[in-house]
């Protein structure tokens, strides 16, 4: 193919994006609506994913000094906690601490605490940097010289993972078939827009034009059709998203990612989507007009 | 030039439109084909650019077996051969002067020489004026001498054309032929099918006179024949 | 019956198509419109059943000013005019049957008049064996003559046929036109543009001669003309 | 019109459902694959909706008996509780089973608190009908003679209340913005495919036809074809969900409507959308090929 036939395809590609006027539009605009249904539950999935991770990272492991425990050991076996695999964070809690939150909990009877001492332990409060090893660092922490009871929820563990495992699970196959579906939505309707033009190609074919010469231009049209039908959700997304994370007041577990972490995905998936499959969609769908 | 040997045409639909029709055309001949309507002369036109394919036999056009073809080898063949459509199959998402050009655009001329010809044979066809027009703004006969255009355009070394004065006028229907005499001086085989009696016969060229998909006469110096 | 006053046309591009044209047709009249290609023809009958609207002038048919009618009574308009289209305007998704019924399906006959009506306007036409097939599976003149039969299906007080044999063999020419010359002997108004110089010089009717957009000759028992 | 011409819109509006055999192929996928993704929203939505009303019932009141309340007629306060306005539930906590709830709490050290007797008081859990009214029972329990102090999660209910409404309204807002993209992409595509169509139309309309006439297949078309690119997501819909139901094991307050709940809206909306989008669509987009 000579370079003056790479910039003719790219002319009529673009003559043909105005004089298909009104199908150009439809096109463009089905793309984009559909790759914004697409973005947006993206964006969703994304955040609620985000959302059951927050929730499960907020799995803690009580640790109970053994009140035999020499106070000014303490440090040490803060240290050993923290050395242990698997920790992110280690906070401590002091028996003093923890009567106070005790009283603020029976609240008018508090006085009742009065005269019988602090019945509380010292206290050791971890995180494990993966959630679901909770379990396996309580274990490991009962078995720390030192620490007499350990504590972890061991009751709704198991159904918080099964809820939050269910919902990152659930978030995964709905953006999965989402964009199968919206794959298929623009493969179909360039694959319409095509059809309008069959007898257009089959002419081509028949003055002497090449597969490669009649998708040329089909080609160079694609590619924009798709970029604006990507660039459009993208820039409605961008303006929604940002005006959400300003203006919906959460906080955690409840919390929205930055724009910044969701960018990368959801421009590569839309324009991908966009682009990609408008010219896989039209060079597809153009075949069974080029056996003429 | 062009070779047809025992070819049968029969559509999807049952209906036979050509049977048995062997013909050999020479480099450099001029021949009309006439018969009724529905005789099967556009189907006899058609199996030679390969738009149908035969049911059997085999063709053979500028030494291409039309039937033998690669895929990729059909738009080489097709190249050589310039095809005024009954039905004209003009672009309608291009102006007259894109409708030709493209013709010279599939074998990748130069923009220069693709203006050059075009300018040339739209003022060949009477059609200067209406270059950037597309074809629903034209008439019949405009469209169809764009048709013809096109056709001529790559100077192919056959030109097929099924009735391409169906539409004109007496006048324009002679300067048209005119034209096509003019190509087949300088060695173009031309095939027309036409209904026009008076330029059948007063060109006195060969006719190929097809009835119900037969070629029931093939005549050097013919005439229309069928008076009524 | 048709009746033009002061009739001009420019189309949106600029193209003046028609100037002063003023016409009268009466009720019976046979009239060939002639002129070459580009001339104006289709352009003066597709004002007459208002595909196209003047720039200027007023158009009257069989009692209808075409110019001031109201939205609803277009169609009832056009249900008294049969109209050959140059390019046969069939409908590709219905049956030669279905296309030429659809005429009569809008004035709402019952089927069983359909169906016979529409029999016998294919038997007149030589369509009888093509009936159920759809045009794409047509030749040329056999499409042309689906239009005719269609045209003629409904019994319109006036037909109008824009050159309705440019896709005919001769024989099949005279038989349409002997069609038209029966329906014209029961009083139907025609209207016909053709290019067709034996049959405008067999015919000996009145003949409108259209050039540049004016009209040039008005001629009761006229010739085509334009002779070489 | 005559009856006949009815019969025959039918017939050709069957007719050209299939002759147009590809194009009514994609017609009708994109619009069930549009309102299954309509469909799906919604079924999501209400899902969400309800878990968030879940996690709202669960909000209680605690109101705590005063010590020196007379035992007896603790039954006598719990019938004036139960007859608040808003009231749905009251139920009973003893001091005792406070006790053993408290000692469970501390474990190990539960020892500690023998010898002091029981601390706690006796405690009623209160559940309003409409959880919004959780404050103002409180109120109200608070000025209730016997009841020494209530509590009701006086810190975290804004929140809780703040993130479960915007849950919902994201909800409706969601489903309204999906509505108004399915809706769009439906009639555009209708309208692609009449626009294939426009020299048809404008055929029939020089042959005569008046615009009625012409709608009239189109009309049959259009209801046919909404009405299979309804019916298809809702069938494919049903089995889903049912196998949803049935196999993603959950708990309150996460927990699945029953079909029968979210049956009306999703097929009376998924209909609706198929058969009057496709029919308004048709009608709207053909009226530009009819000024002829
Ligand atoms: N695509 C098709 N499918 C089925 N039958 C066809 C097809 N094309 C043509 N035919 C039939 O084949 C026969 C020959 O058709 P053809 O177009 O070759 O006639 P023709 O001689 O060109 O006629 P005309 O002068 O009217 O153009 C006719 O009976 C026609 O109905
Ligand atoms: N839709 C249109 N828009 C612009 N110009 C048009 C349009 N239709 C026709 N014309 C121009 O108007 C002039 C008259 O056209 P018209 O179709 O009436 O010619 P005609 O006499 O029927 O020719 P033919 O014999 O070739 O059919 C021509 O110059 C043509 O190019
Ligand atoms: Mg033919
Ligand atoms: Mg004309």
């Amino acid at each position: 193919m000579k370079i003056r036939t790479i910039g003719r395809h790219t002319r009529e590609g673009f003559k043909n994006l105005f004089r298909n006027g009104w199908m150009t539009f439809a096109a463009v605009s089905a793309v984009a609506v559909t790759l914004f249904i697409l973005g947006g539950a993206m964006i969703l999935s994304l955040n609620v994913q985000n959302i059951s991770v927050n929730i499960e990272s907020q799995l803690q492991v009580n640790a109970y000094v053994s009140s035999s425990y020499p106070q000014k050991h303490l440090s040490t076996l803060e240290a050993s906690l923290r050395s242990l695999p698997g920790v992110r964070s280690v906070s401590f809690i002091s028996k003093d601490q923890a009567l106070k939150k005790m009283e603020k909990l029976l609240q008018s009877n508090a006085d009742l605490l009065n005269g019988i001492g602090n019945p509380l332990p010292d206290e050791f409060v971890l995180q494990a940097k993966d959630p679901h090893q909770t379990a396996m660092i309580a274990n490991e922490v009962r078995l720390t010289p030192g620490i007499d009871k350990v504590q972890y929820g061991q009751s709704v563990i198991g159904k918080l993972f099964t809820v939050t495992t269910a919902i990152r699970d659930a978030a995964v196959v709905f953006i999965i078939a989402l964009l199968v579906m919206g794959i298929f939505l623009i493969s179909n309707t360039i694959k319409i827009t095509i059809f309008t033009r069959r007898r257009e190609i089959e002419i081509m074919k028949l003055v002497g034009a090449t597969d490669g010469f009649i998708r040329g231009p089909f080609f160079v049209e694609g590619t924009l059709m798709g970029l604006f039908g990507a660039v459009l959700p993208l820039a409605a997304l961008y303006v929604l998203y940002r005006w959400l994370v300003q203006s919906v007041p959460l906080f955690p577990p409840f919390s929205l990612l930055p724009w910044a972490s969701v960018l990368d995905k959801v421009v590569i998936t839309l324009i991908a989507c966009g682009v990609f499959i408008g010219i896989w969609g039209s060079v597809i769908s153009m075949r069974k007009f080029l056996r003429v | 030039m062009i070779e047809m040997q025992d070819v049968w045409k029969e559509y999807a639909n049952g209906v036979s439109a050509l049977s048995a029709v062997s013909v050999s055309i020479k480099q450099g001949e001029f021949v009309y084909v006439v018969g009724p309507s529905g005789a099967g002369k556009s189907t006899f036109i058609k199996l030679m650019y390969r738009e149908e394919r035969p049911t059997r036999g085999s063709i053979f056009v500028g030494g291409f077996n039309i039937e033998r073809l690669r895929e990729r080898q059909i738009p080489v063949m097709r190249r050589h051969i310039g095809v005024v459509f009954q039905d004209y199959k003009l672009l309608q998402k291009m102006t007259v002067a894109e409708n030709v050009a493209f013709a010279l655009e599939v074998i990748e001329v130069s923009r220069r020489t693709i203006h050059k010809r075009v300018t040339e044979v739209l003022e060949l066809v009477g059609l200067s004026e209406k270059a950037h027009m597309f074809p629903r703004q034209l008439s019949g006969g405009e469209q169809q001498r764009v048709g013809v255009a096109r056709a001529l355009v790559n100077k192919p070394s056959v030109i097929i054309a099924d009735e391409p004065t169906g539409n004109l006028d007496p006048e324009n229907s002679w300067s048209i032929l005119k034209l096509f005499e003019r190509v087949n001086d300088r060695g173009t085989t031309i095939v027309m099918a036409t209904h026009n009696r008076e330029i059948v016969n007063a060109a006195k060229k060969r006719v190929l006179a097809i009835e119900a998909g037969r070629i029931m006469r093939d005549q050097e110096r013919g005439e229309y024949g069928y008076e009524d």
